[in-house]
């Protein structure tokens, strides 16, 4: 089915995306790799090595400004994890990732949802996370498959196959095409408490089902390192965990090519990070040659601070270059202290996307160097995995293991801290709800695991039903809604007028929810800070301020203190005075007018101000002054009378005066500045040169009211001033 | 006991350590498959609520329903013969097409006696 | 002279330190190093292999509390810079910044000082950094000897000998004992239009004085690349500067040991950064291996995202690990945005503590693989740099290639791009000042440069006027103030409120400046989102607001704005009302206290509540539960009444029973904690059962009012719940 | 004339490809110090401004009385003579101390008539 368009300069319309989902089908199902051209990338000035085909469209990094705009985009697939509990605030937040370079979309699912037994239907709110279901699955598709055309790159949708409904969790995926998906027996045995036996004989069924849709698989041993106390520690178990599930994935019928570890480089500075995460990147690597890494970044170890994230997940990152990542996937820096906020999905991208640039081609600038201690510690790895594995043998085998606690020990192999998670095979979750299948068993659908009286002579075990949904997509029941009130229509039209309406508000992770957030540092104690911090934050009016970051910069000099909130006035965008743009000219034009004219300005500060700072920066070259264009000043210092300005500059030929009033009393800026029009006025000079003030105390729109040509005030850098020399020469034909 | 288990660890890693990076590789492998072969023979002969249930949606039948229909199925004992088949066998039996079949199973279990 | 100790708790009294200044000489003179012992340093359970003396007193980053709060300090001298412009809030920034691991504190001159032809004097303020004078330096110096006594490390205090006033800063510097100082006679040619044969006649007097007083010498060379259109084009140039201020500081007496380059990574993302930073800081340590490595951060392509820029110093971090440094300077990530704030020079810092410990022994892990390209690149480098020289020499030497525009030309030599800075020897600033030594020239003082008549016999050459200042410290002449309104005493009065008073104001640069950052996303489009920002910002209260960032998340669905003002309100300490401390007992202890007892606990959601997230998030291992710490939970499921609760407790001799109440109308979930402490008291089990409730509307305070043990809001994590039961029954007697 | 320096930089290139690691490093220190020596000649023999304050400053005179007497010595053609010289020898002429004699020729510029 054809998707719209979508225009890059409209919000996507949601109302319009929730039409026709009944009948909506994905175009295509299965994963995608992206493209990677063997012989690199070429961008801008440089030459790529490790880069996939570039975006349609895409927003680079900011510093990409300086180079072409350039967006090199990594070679391993990149993904973002998006939980904002509203599938329609969801998708806006994808389209933003893909922007920026993200093509695995992982949808968390609401909280509690892996011990429902069954499937979820229509568009309930979530928490950390929405509750999946075919319609929210459905429009999120869509929506990705026409995001995927707007940035010209295929997005995987992916979400989770665990817990207790994992079967018809697995069906609804191959029927809707989502890319990929969690499934992992050993995760719901320990992380969420789902009985053994009931989630491996459903993980057989799941996996055989995912593999007929060709999903890709990715597994939660990583679980281990973010719940044991000391991640460092657990790493043969982690090895042990990620084979179990491989070769059970293999046995269920899966493609290698389709199965990926969930790997975390499980330590965090201050800890020495890389010498226990990469030897342990690197034994995982050697073992699971066959099988596709999906690289995690570190959670276990995050806390408040966004900066403190994001440079462990460089480092994350590193690791992955100087190993091998085939899925980069990125955590949100503020992991820590919120349910994810959109920008911070951004940031997790740029992370990957601004490391990977960085280090292109690092593995040919460096080599591992397996003969030092490195080889060693990767040998010692794996010899514990295998001796875990013959003692698990041992003792009974893998769920008699689990019943003796051996999983998520936080001691290393094979040392016992005895805070293991032990489950008992008659307890859990699903309990007794596994049945044995009958001789005369039968099931009439397609990728269905295990014994199954299929009748000869058929070509496919669902003809006797004239098919199954995987092959007969229209057979295939969609329900809309169950509940009248707690739905996306209900929400989306509360939230109209801040989608498509007049009135504006900040959100961070639902339309109109007007959070904010406000840093500064509070020269006093913790304590002090911190309240200092809210009751700030309530004169600002913010409602519901909370405290989400504070750190201590000294005990009694001050702490830096972050403060979330919610505004609660709507901004409306027909009172907003939007200022026309100054287009500046291009560099080299701008170069190429200074160069023909050999162009010559006098400049100096005027009145009682002996303040040249601002004027010298817009002069020397050093601060990226006018002088870095090719113009030659003339700089007659402090406190000059404008008359000798004016003087100087008939004498020399200048194109230009620049006048300089950083401090001022009164008016006397002003005053100055009309007095350098009407002196050059009376001189009959005043069509041959450009007059130009600036000082901190002027603005744009003096330039008027003074009658010089432009004025300018903070933060104005060379460029501006001739840009403006040039604009004002050109509009009297001189250039 | 601990002291039983690092003992026979530091037996097994001697072991080990004469084997090359490929025989070690090769016996993690043989073991992960040793590990897994009882488990996979346990789902190859078992089903749970769930598989039934995703087999009746794969039959066309709708969530809500096929909830229905497989409590009706395990009550009536019958989940070891596959709730499709069951299904099935009634829409046969029955004339009703397959969600036919499943309404009829919701609406009375009485249907599936006599059917297997 | 000995100083006052400072208390970790007092602010810095700055009236206190600018007391007796007069007669203030620092007790030490001249560089230090960090101790860094050779068989590395053990903290918490690591070996570190790369690290120097921990310090006495300092703050970790915010997960060194996963790793027993250790704070492990890079074997490197760390720098961080300040620039506030009134010293009296540098030396508080200073006192932070030493607390986070800084022991190079650089302090920037005000705009403008390279260009005074002679010192200045008292504390006038600066801009973009402050007047460097006699008083400004002892009452810092007199500061840092105090901080480098609480964090136990000596401070190495830095500043700049370059402009026209150069021999007189130097004497300056080693008078009052600065550690550490810039001095490169190109720097000033090139960047601060000083004229040439002025510059290298004063920098050699400089150099020899600095010398004597063991300042150690940083140059300025890495500005060719922060100047430079393509900063990764110009490294062999870049040897070159660095080779000839090494070569001429040698001449003019410098100890090697002393001379430190300053180099910076020239490349930043989306650039392939290492591909060309690497080679270049090989090539650079190979040649100048007698000399120290200040190793800066790329300041050339930071823009206004802070992310962005700590990103690429963690990866100019790297390449310093993979090189070497002996002094690694930061950046503070704001750098392009505003003069630098506080908490910015904190986070610098940040990024090369974590990175270095996150990275320590990368030597050890992974090699330079020097047979590949990067070898090639290293070598052509070099050779480039040796065919530079031997141009500069053919066309006449140092003097004649300035003149030729020789120098800071952006395309790779021996290209040329014709954007050259060119200095003319009959210009500049200062130009003609030079004057030929009489033969017989006499200067009767200590380390001083050139041809000299000292009178044959002397022992020193100051003897004649019975010891120069350098040797008779008591000679110097201590000039307070020349400015009766622009000094310190005057800004140190407007501040006293809000430094020893009782009001609180936010700062980023000065005491009592206001001024707050505020971060949100508007969805909208760029124009829009800038103009509601602002419009966002003045509505919440703030003066002067500006956009300092916006970064697109997509055309058309919003973009991240950052916007900072001045808040306008003051907060009176007096009326803050600080909540006392919940202290949390020892985890150690809750698990002893849980596995002694066997602790059992029912819990489940009361009223018509489904939401069971929240609960299970306090019950499950996955997230920090309380079965985490042993505890054995019996889940009842949701809308459970309160009596059904009480009897399983009874029943399994539970001691504690949890409630959870997320989604409460009108006071439901009052009336059943209410409930729960009343029927616990029919059946007798009040003081046998711990009670505790949580839930979104519940907060602390409600324990008391409803008869519970303890009650829990948003943000509990289990261990809050095991401490309060623990605490519970260690108040009965029970533990 | 560009060509010309590029083909120049190839025929020094292949020169400098022939040496070692060691003789290039040596190669580039020797230009590095070639470069230096006359820029070094011109420092050991010529004077400035400020040095001869930050002489003064040596002496114990005040940063604003060193400007004004380094202006005075300017001024009488002495500087080449050396700012300390010329103070130390009006002390001892004067019996003035060296802060006195520094004052001595801001008050009164004549003071420096007829010293050398």
């Amino acid at each position: 089915m054809a998707t719209k368009e979508l225009d890059p300069a409209k919000k996507l319309d949601i109302e319009d995306i929730m039409k026709d989902l009944a009948s909506y089908h994905p175009p295509r199902k299965g994963w995608t790799w992206r493209e990677v051209p063997a012989e690199g990338v070429r961008m801008g000035p440089f030459l790529y090595r490790n880069m996939s085909k570039p975006l349609k469209r895409s927003i680079g990094l900011p510093a990409s400004k300086y180079f072409d705009h350039i967006d090199p985009q990594p070679s391993c697939v990149v993904t973002t994890e998006i939980a904002s509990g509203r599938f329609e605030d969801d998708i806006r937040r994808m389209r933003m990732a893909a922007w920026h370079g993200a093509d695995h979309l992982m949808v968390i699912r609401t909280t509690g949802q892996s011990h429902i037994d069954g499937l979820m239907e229509g568009t309930p709110e979530g928490t950390g996370g929405v509750p999946i279901t075919r319609k929210q699955i459905r429009a999120s598709r869509k929506a990705c498959d026409m995001i995927e055309e707007e940035v010209g790159r295929p997005i995987n949708f992916h979400s989770y196959v665990s817990g207790v409904a994992g079967p018809e969790v697995a069906v609804l995926f191959a029927e809707e095409g989502i890319n990929g998906a969690h499934q992992d027996p050993q995760y719901n045995v320990l992380y969420r408490n789902v009985n053994m036996y009931r989630s491996f004989v459903d993980a057989a069924e799941a996996k055989r089902v995912m593999s007929g849709a060709r999903i890709f698989q990715i597994d939660g041993a990583h679980n281990a390192n973010a719940t044991a106390k000391a991640g460092w520690l657990v790493m043969p178990e982690l090895m042990v965990q990620h084979g179990i599930n491989c070769a059970f994935s293999v046995a269920a019928g899966m493609d290698k090519s389709l199965i990926g570890l969930s790997t975390v480089p499980p330590d965090a500075p201050p800890a020495p990070k890389l010498w226990y995460d990469l030897p342990y990147a690197i034994a995982l690597r050697e073992f699971f040659s066959d099988f596709k890494m999906r690289a995690q970044q570190n959670t276990r170890y995050i806390e408040a601070d966004i900066e403190e994230a994001v440079r462990t997940h460089t480092i994350d990152t590193l690791i992955s270059m100087l190993t091998s990542a085939d899925i980069q996937s990125t955590i949100t820096p503020d992991e820590g202290r919120n349910v994810p906020w959109h920008y911070n999905n951004i940031r997790g991208v740029q992370t990957v996307k601004q490391t990977w640039a960085a280090l292109d081609g690092i593995k040919d600038l460096v080599s591992l160097n397996m003969a030092g201690p490195l080889g060693e510690m990767v040998r010692d790895l794996k010899e514990r995995a295998v001796a875990f594995l013959e003692e698990l043998l041992e003792v009974g085998g893998y769920f008699a293991a689990v019943e003796k606690g051996f999983f998520v020990d936080s001691a290393k192999y094979p040392e016992r801290n005895g805070d293991g998670i032990a489950r008992d095979g008659k307890g859990g979750v699903g309990v007794d709800t596994i049945v044995a299948r009958d001789p005369d068993y039968y099931a009439p659908v397609c990728d269905h695991f295990g014994d199954n009286n299929v009748p000869a002579g058929l070509s496919r075990p669902c003809d006797p039903i004239g098919g199954c949904t995987l092959c007969e997509p229209g057979k295939i029941v969609y329900i809309d809604e169950l509940d009248p009130e707690d739905n996306a229509d209900k929400r989306l039209e509360r939230t109209l007028p801040y989608r498509s309406g007049d009135l504006l508000r900040p959100e961070a992770e639902w339309a109109g929810d007007g959070t904010v957030l406000l840093q500064f540092m509070v020269p006093d104690s913790e304590d002090f800070a911190r309240e200092a911090g809210l009751e700030m934050a309530r004169k600002m009016g913010l409602k519901d301020p909370e405290v989400v970051n504070l750190q201590v910069m000294h005990p009694a000099e001050g702490c830096f203190v972050e403060v979330k909130g919610k505004v609660a006035f709507d901004i409306k965008k027909s009172e907003l005075k939007i200022p026309p743009k100054e287009v500046m000219l291009d560099e080299e034009e701008i170069r190429s007018a200074v160069k023909t004219l050999g162009m010559k300005v006098v400049a100096a500060t005027v009145g009682e101000d002996e303040h040249s700072v601002g004027l010298r920066e817009i002069l020397d070259i050093k601060h990226g002054g006018i002088e870095k264009y090719g113009v030659k000043y003339s700089y007659l210092g402090t406190s000059v009378p404008v008359g000798k300005l004016v003087d100087a500059a008939i004498e020399i030929g200048a194109h230009a005066i620049l006048i300089s009033t950083i401090i001022s009393h009164s008016d006397v800026h002003r005053q100055n500045m009309r007095k350098l029009a009407e002196l050059c006025k009376e001189k009959g000079v005043r069509d041959k040169i450009v007059l130009v003030a600036g000082g901190t105390q002027v603005n744009r729109d003096m330039a008027a009211e003074t009658g010089l040509d432009a004025t300018f005030g903070r933060g104005t850098k060379g460029i501006h001033v001739v840009d403006a020399i040039v604009k004002t020469l050109k509009s009297r034909g001189v250039v | 006991m601990s002291d039983d288990r690092i003992a026979r660890f530091e037996t097994r890693q001697a072991e080990l350590k004469k084997m090359s990076d490929e025989e070690l590789k090769n016996r993690f492998w043989k073991l992960c498959n040793q590990m897994v072969e009882p488990i996979v023979g346990l789902a190859k002969t078992h089903t749970s609520p769930s598989i039934e249930r995703s087999v009746l949606l794969r039959m066309g039948i709708d969530s809500v329903s096929t909830h229905a229909v497989v409590t009706r199925v395990l009550e009536a004992g019958l989940l070891g013969k596959g709730a499709g088949n069951v299904v099935l066998r009634l829409s046969r039996k029955t004339g009703k097409d397959i969600r036919g079949a499943a309404q009829a199973i919701i609406d009375d279990k009485t249907v599936l006696h006599g059917l297997f």
